[in-house]
């Protein structure tokens, strides 16, 4: 059955290819079948081996406790993005392609077979990433993209060269720790990339700033949270669980960085693509502060992530539509953009603040004192500069052009914006359901079960 | 009851000295600033002629707030005399703390210069703001000494302090000779007699506050300015010089008067920031070594 | 406390509907709600604990929660009642109305909590409430806005990471349990914990180092609202300072340094020196009137610390008398500044003059409140700055006094300023045809004015609220009797000032009335030194006021350009990440190499 | 030994890219790593001596070459011909917009655009 999820996008993907017209109006029908299927047909833990290839052997697609919730979040984000986002025939094919390639991602046990959908997500990124006529930073993007690619597939196959064979679970069961975190370290390089985590990161504020209203959105959204998802996967489950001090201190300098960029930035897309960066470095590093099993820690940083990827969204939806301009006739947008950007800086009464009070304290509890001053201090920052934004916008004078957000992204920007704020007074809502992911993602052995047993 | 009329007659005796004695005193100091300067000078009485004349004549009025101004001066300037301990002659008993003094004393100061800067003429304006600056200058040394004065004798009320000074025998001039050097300074940037005249300087700026002044308003703020003096020397005198009986403290009186007189004929105008930052020098690194003196007990 | 808040939560809502059918309605809804508020909170009765929202017993009420929302539910309702009229002149009305009320809510969340967590919602609801305010006001509001944020947040950052500090060793975020355990902690955990923990309130308050915000957003708020910034909101931080020093036991905490005067309260009452200083000098040098006010807030800030931080009987009642007294009187003077903007458009001392023929009870208002900003009797000012000098000096705390009373004396000069310049002197020209303000604006600012005298020769309400908070932190609590204020160098009798001064203006006034009449004559008709004059306007001595006193200090150090540069700084560092990312592939390839290279040598 | 020559290559495509100033070199820099890789992957499954692994009459034994990597470098060729191509289209567009495949000449060519 969830093989459907990435067979079905994929077959539509090639429907899209005969009869392009209907792509605008297949996706979103994908996106939704996506969620249906998963709400109301699957559940975990199920495991497809495919071709009736045995587990370690085959390909195999698993759903579980840990990757369930993400799919559901991946494919309401681009549920989000068909209904919000207007973009060219051609486009919308790449993106039935697109949430098939992130499904397998979310679903693939198998290392290969998670760099072809790696790949893949980097083609359609690229592409994307070349709207607007932002081929140069696209092209920029590829080749770093392309070079990370390889570097993931050397620690791919690396891993299959020490344990023979390419299973994520088995080869991370049978292959030694020193072994294995070699092969971690060239896979770490790839996802760095795609996590855009400066210096590696460099790539994004161009893509982000200069391509069209989808690209951000698509990018920083769906693909960040798929690649989050996916090194949590590599990282906690497969490689084993240890504090990798390296990465907490490149992501603390990470965060440093970035928003010190961003407070310097005059033009709204960039700054928030640095926000982004900032976003996704502090995801990483308490990631990589919880990396020893700290359950809390990363239940915590899930809602970060969570909260992160609804607020880029909607800031990055306005931003496309709107270019920077005033709020005066976008009341609707004004107020998602607001209440987002009040999420993303962790005001009180939003899921952000949850999830930095969250985070705090579970850091402290884990006797880590030093990303707390980080998070802290670069919230000083953001906070200046996005209420800074805020404030022009809502004030700004100049006469408003004919730059509109469609109704449909109204709708979605308010929904996602004013999901922040009912988190933010019902945290429980959220933090259940990060608690649950945080206490499996350390579980290794059933998932190993899982994988080898054949789940049923 | 009979408290109360204790008391009125205290406060009527305050005040009918200043009057008369200030008045007085003040036509002293005229004689002698002539006789320094070899003229003849008016005779001592002059200053009540003076006030008595403008009172009766008909002058100029620039509204409401000009003639409130001059009566808030006047009336807060007598409420802070009928505090003023002269001598043993003390209207209100322990109710003579420095600071309520020192306070209700810029009441009458502010009306003045309220009444002064709203007759509209920028000359009474330049007056009242230099009048503040100087003000800046010299009430912070001041300050400083008198506190030191009260932590010695761990009181803030002025009759104490002379009470102190009686028994111990020593007068504070000798026991806390830098800070009475202070006290003096800042007493003539008080009084506003030269070097630190400024504020008025009726050559440079017509007189500052006083320009657009006549008749009755003038013979007022005449009065005001006797009654500030009165109070001004006053503390000087019961603050370092024991005070004293009513008539030693007149005595003692004079001679400060005469003293600050002689100073002022002999020496020229400072300019403004010269005076402040000459304040915020000397007199001040003064206060603070009477001042660390006294913290460490160094008191004669 | 529960039900208030929850009424305020509504109140919000309500007030913004209302503003969208007549915008006047909103200033209503605040009002009465201030009021109802005022009148439950005068009733309750402290020590009680409640929970809020079925979470516990997190709110608190107290006599320093008492004692406080008074005083912002009294500004408050001024603020409300005046907006009522001056509602027109709002850029969004029913934005205003309702982020005003959240503020209320915000503020009176944070004098009920008991328990950290609440209290920094609470704080981040008021300050966020406040925060889009400001924008609302000129054109440099949007600037202000940043500073505000930017220093208001690193103030509750500091704070949120001393609370959690403390929660790691005692897993307690409540206030009250935290203070007993603490004593036994090591020096350097104390010292970390205390001054976090005060950062908020200092930053709130405007306190050095974290002044810079109060001129940018006090001087560019909408011109009603700075007296809420002014008037009540920064009191909000000395609320916190006056909990975290009255709650844990500071003084056994930390060594004596001077005098009976602990180590912490002296780095405190340096800070407190310092604002003072900044805040005198440059609140005198100020042509913006608002921003000069918001320099005196700076000092008297100050003068606030000051009085909690020596923790003395009488010192630490004046700094909470010194706290009610600024609050009223800088809404006061910020009230009529709003009325003389409300008429004439513009808050620069030298545009405007003579006002005082065309709107006596604004200036009278502003009279007013200057002499108790000042501290001259018979208002309440004079009361807590007495109280304040009688600790110092028993103390013999000499140096301090100096920046105390160079503040005070500073500020006879700098509140003169706007006196002399906006209400006295010659009227302009295009402000002869200035009505004084409407009838609905001047009933606050005369309920004010009289409270302030009325609280200035009759103290003992306050003080009874002040003693109750001081037996309440099981300190000795100041003495009094009547009108009689005592300490252990003397004591004073405000009645009998009082009386004495009405007996002075009396005798003064019965000569005046004696004598001849004077002539009312134009304000032109003017000594000129024989010089005739076509523009009177420019007879009159506003700009640069105390150039000669501004003279001696004019190559002062700004911390706002320090602060600037520093983010200016930062800001080239960010440059060049931009620098780098603007690259070609190939840059950002040499940075995975490099980093490759370092993960390999490192190995994680 | 096969190693040393796919890591080599890798290398003179890094250095390629660091130091190319056309994009199209660079271009042909990230093909040579590509095929660096797929070099180094098919090293990895040939064994000395070894055979083709295709059971057939020749090979009754299975002494085979481990043919899973030569499955995955196919995979990896048509990828990396992918993003070959799509990287020239980025080109060709960039041309069109620049006048240049240049970076310095990109870089002032854009200047004037913006």
């Amino acid at each position: 059955m969830i093989a459907l999820l990435v067979a079905v996008p994929l077959a539509f993907a090639f429907v899209t290819v005969a009869l392009p017209k209907l792509s605008k109006y297949i996706f979103p029908l994908v996106a939704l079948f996506n969620l249906a299927l998963l709400i109301g047909f699957v559940h975990p833990s199920q495991v497809i081996e495919v071709g009736k290839w045995p587990a370690a052997y085959g390909i195999v697609l698993l759903l579980d406790n840990v990757n369930y919730p993400f799919l559901i979040m991946v494919n309401l984000i681009l549920l989000a993005v068909s209904i919000s986002a207007t973009f060219e025939e051609k486009i919308g094919t790449l993106l039935i392609v697109l949430t098939a390639s992130i499904n397998g991602l979310l679903l693939t046990g198998d290392f290969f077979n998670a760099y072809v959908f790696l790949e893949i997500i980097s083609a359609v990124a690229y592409i994307l990433s070349a709207q607007n006529k932002n081929s140069y930073a696209a092209f920029k993007y590829l080749i770093f993209g392309a070079v990370a690619g390889t570097l993931y597939l050397i620690g791919a196959v690396s891993m299959y060269v020490y344990s023979g064979t390419l299973n994520m679970a088995f080869s991370g069961y049978i292959s030694a720790p020193e072994y294995a975190q070699i092969a971690g370290i060239f896979m770490l390089i790839a996802m760095l990339v795609e996590l855009k985590v400066l210096p590696l990161g460099l790539w994004a504020p161009d893509v982000y700033s200069n391509g069209s209203t989808l690209t951000p959105v698509v990018l920083g959204s769906a693909i960040t949270l798929a690649m989050f998802y996916f090194y949590s996967r590599v990282f906690f489950n497969v490689l084993g669980s240890v504090k990798p001090y390296l990465v907490y201190i490149i992501a603390i300098i990470s965060i440093v960085l970035a928003q010190l960029a961003a407070m310097k930035q005059k033009t709204l897309g960039r700054a928030l693509a640095y926000v982004a960066i900032a976003g996704a470095s502090t995801v990483l590093a308490a990631f990589s502060a919880g990396a020893p099993g700290d359950e809390k820690i990363i239940s915590a940083s899930l809602v970060y992530l969570l909260n992160d990827v609804i607020a880029l969204f909607v800031l990055f939806t306005v931003f496309g539509y709107l270019k920077g301009k005033g709020f005066k006739d976008n009341f609707v947008a004004g107020v998602a953009f607001s209440l987002t950007s009040i999420s993303l800086i962790g005001f009180p009464l939003t899921t952000g603040f949850w999830a930095k009070l969250n985070l705090i304290s579970a850091l402290f509890e884990a006797g880590d004192k030093l990303l707390p001053i980080f998070i802290l201090s670069s919230t000083i920052l953001e906070a200046g500069y996005l209420i800074k934004w805020n404030v022009d916008l809502w004030y700004s004078e100049d006469e408003n052009s004919e730059e509109y957000v469609p109704f449909g992204a109204q709708i979605v920007i308010l929904l996602f914006a004013l999901a922040l704020v009912v988190f933010g007074f019902m945290p429980n809502l959220i933090t259940d359901q990060t608690d649950k992911i945080a206490s499996y993602v350390f579980d290794f052995s059933t998932y190993f079960d899982t994988i080898l047993k054949g789940g049923m | 009851m009979a408290g109360i009329a204790g008391t009125v007659t205290r406060v009527a005796g305050v005040l009918l000295t200043a009057f008369f004695f200030g008045l007085t005193f003040e036509g002293f100091g005229r004689k002698i600033a002539a006789r320094i300067q070899k003229r003849y000078g008016p005779p001592w009485y002059q200053n009540f002629i003076d006030v008595f004349k403008t009172l009766t004549k008909h002058g100029w009025t620039h509204g409401w707030i000009f003639d409130f101004g001059v009566l808030m001066a006047l009336g807060g300037v007598i409420a802070t005399l009928s505090f003023v301990p002269l001598g043993n002659l003390v209207a209100f008993p322990g109710l003579d703390n420095f600071f309520v003094i020192a306070y209700l004393f810029t009441v009458g100061a502010l009306g003045m210069a309220m009444g002064m800067v709203g007759t509209g003429n920028p000359w009474a304006s330049i007056g009242v703001a230099r009048a503040l600056t100087l003000m800046l200058g010299y009430e912070v040394p001041y300050l400083i000494v008198i506190t030191a004065l009260m932590f010695y004798y761990k009181t803030g009320n002025i009759s104490d302090i002379i009470v102190a000074q009686a028994q111990s025998g020593g007068w504070n001039i000798v026991k806390f000779p830098i800070g009475a050097l202070v006290a003096l300074i800042s007493l003539q940037g008080m009084l506003g007699k030269e070097p630190f005249e400024a504020p008025i300087a009726p050559a440079e700026i017509a007189s500052g506050p006083m320009v657009e002044l006549s008749a009755k308003y003038m013979g007022l703020l005449m009065l005001m300015n006797t009654f500030m003096e009165f109070v001004e020397i006053s503390l000087f005198v019961d603050f370092f010089l024991g005070g004293g009986t009513y008539f030693v403290f007149l005595l003692k009186y004079f001679i400060v008067w005469t003293f600050a007189v002689m100073v002022s004929t002999v020496l020229p105008r400072f300019r403004i920031e010269q005076a402040v930052s000459f304040y915020w020098t000397v007199p001040i690194l003064l206060a603070f070594l009477q001042a660390f003196f006294v913290v460490n007990g160094w008191v004669f | 406390m529960q039900s208030l808040i929850l009424y305020l939560g509504i109140g919000a809502l309500v007030g913004y509907f209302l503003s969208k059918i007549n915008k006047h309605l909103g200033p209503i809804v605040l009002f009465v709600l201030s009021i109802y508020a005022l009148y439950v909170v005068w009733q309750m009765p402290t020590g009680t604990n409640e929970a809020l929202f079925g979470f516990g017993d997190v709110l608190r009420f107290t006599a320093l929660s008492k004692y406080l929302s008074i005083i912002s539910l009294i500004v408050f309702a001024s603020f409300g009642f005046f907006n009522i009229a001056w509602i027109s002149k709002a850029k969004r009305p029913a934005a205003f109305n309702a982020l005003s009320i959240l503020t209320l809510l915000g503020t009176l969340g944070v004098f009920f909590s008991s328990h950290f967590i609440v209290l920094y919602i609470f704080w981040e609801i008021a300050v966020l409430a406040s925060l889009f305010i400001v924008p609302m006001g000129k054109e440099e509001s949007k600037k202000a806005t940043v500073w505000y944020i930017v220093i208001s947040s690193i103030g509750t950052y500091l704070f949120l990471y001393g609370i959690f500090m403390l929660y790691s060793k005692y897993s307690t975020f409540d206030i009250f349990e935290i203070g007993k355990y603490i004593q036994n902690e090591t020096v350097g955990f104390k010292w970390a914990v205390v001054l976090l923990l005060l950062a908020a309130g200092i930053a709130k308050s405007g306190i050095f180092p974290l002044h810079v915000w109060l001129r940018n957003v006090h001087g560019n708020a909408p011109d009603t609202f700075s007296a809420v910034l002014s008037g009540q909101l920064v009191k909000m931080g000395s609320y916190l300072i006056a909990l975290v020093l009255s709650v844990f036991p500071i003084a056994n905490m930390f060594a004596e340094f001077y005098n009976g005067v602990n180590i912490l309260s002296y780095v405190l009452i340096w800070l407190g020196n310092i604002s003072i200083l900044i805040g005198t000098l440059m609140a005198i040098k100020q042509n913006d009137m608002k921003m000069l006010i918001a320099y005196s807030t700076v000092a008297n800030g100050g003068y606030i610390l000051i009085g909690l931080a020596t923790l003395h009987q009488v010192g630490y009642a004046g700094g909470l008398f010194h706290i009610i007294n600024h609050a009223l009187a800088a809404t006061m003077i910020f009230l009529s500044f709003a009325a003389v903007v409300y008429r004439t458009g513009t808050t620069k001392i030298d545009e405007l003059g003579g006002l005082i023929h065309r709107m006596p009870v604004t200036f009278v208002t502003y009279l007013v409140g200057i002499i108790s900003l000042a501290g001259i009797p018979p208002t309440s000012g004079f009361i807590s700055k007495w109280m304040i000098f009688q600790s110092l000096v028993s103390k013999g705390m000499f140096v301090t006094e100096m920046f105390v009373f160079i503040g005070s004396i500073g500020s006879f000069l700098y509140v003169f300023r706007p006196l002399a310049g906006v209400f006295l002197g010659q009227l302009k020209n295009k402000d002869k045809n200035v009505k004084e303000a409407p009838g609905v604006m001047q009933i606050p600012m005369i309920i004010l004015t009289a409270l302030t005298v009325l609280w200035g020769v009759f103290p003992q309400q306050v003080l009874v609220w002040i003693t109750d908070v001081q037996k309440e932190f099981g300190m000795k609590s100041f003495e009094f009797e009547g009108t009689v204020l005592k300490t252990s160098m003397g004591y004073w009798d405000t009645w009998t000032v009082f009386v004495m001064f009405a007996v002075g203006f009396t005798i003064a006034a019965v000569i005046y009335i004696l004598m001849p009449k004077g002539k009312k004559i134009p304000l032109e008709d003017q000594y000129t030194s024989g010089e005739f004059l076509h523009n009177y306007d420019l007879y009159h001595y506003a700009t640069k006021f105390y150039v000669f006193l501004e003279r001696e200090y004019e190559g002062h150090p700004s911390f706002e350009d320090w602060y600037l540069a520093i983010v200016n700084a930062m800001k080239g560092i960010g440059k060049f990440i931009d620098y780098l990312a603007r690259r070609t592939a190939s840059a950002y390839l040499f940075w995975t190499a490099v980093v490759l290279a370092l993960i390999m040598w490192v190995r994680w | 030994m096969i190693y040393y020559i796919s890591f080599i290559l890798i290398g003179i495509g890094l250095y390629g890219i660091v130091s190319q100033k056309n994009l199209l070199k660079q271009l042909v820099a990230l093909t040579i790593i590509d095929t660096a890789v797929n070099i180094f992957i098919v090293s990895l499954g040939y064994l000395q001596g070894a055979e083709a692994p295709i059971y057939s009459v020749i090979t009754p034994v299975a002494n085979f070459v481990d043919p899973l990597p030569q499955a995955l470098v196919l995979t990896a060729i048509v990828i990396g011909v992918g993003t070959l191509a799509m990287a020239s289209m980025l080109l060709i567009h960039i041309h069109e917009k620049y006048g240049s495949v240049d970076v310095d000449e990109i870089c002032s060519a854009k200047e004037v655009i913006e």
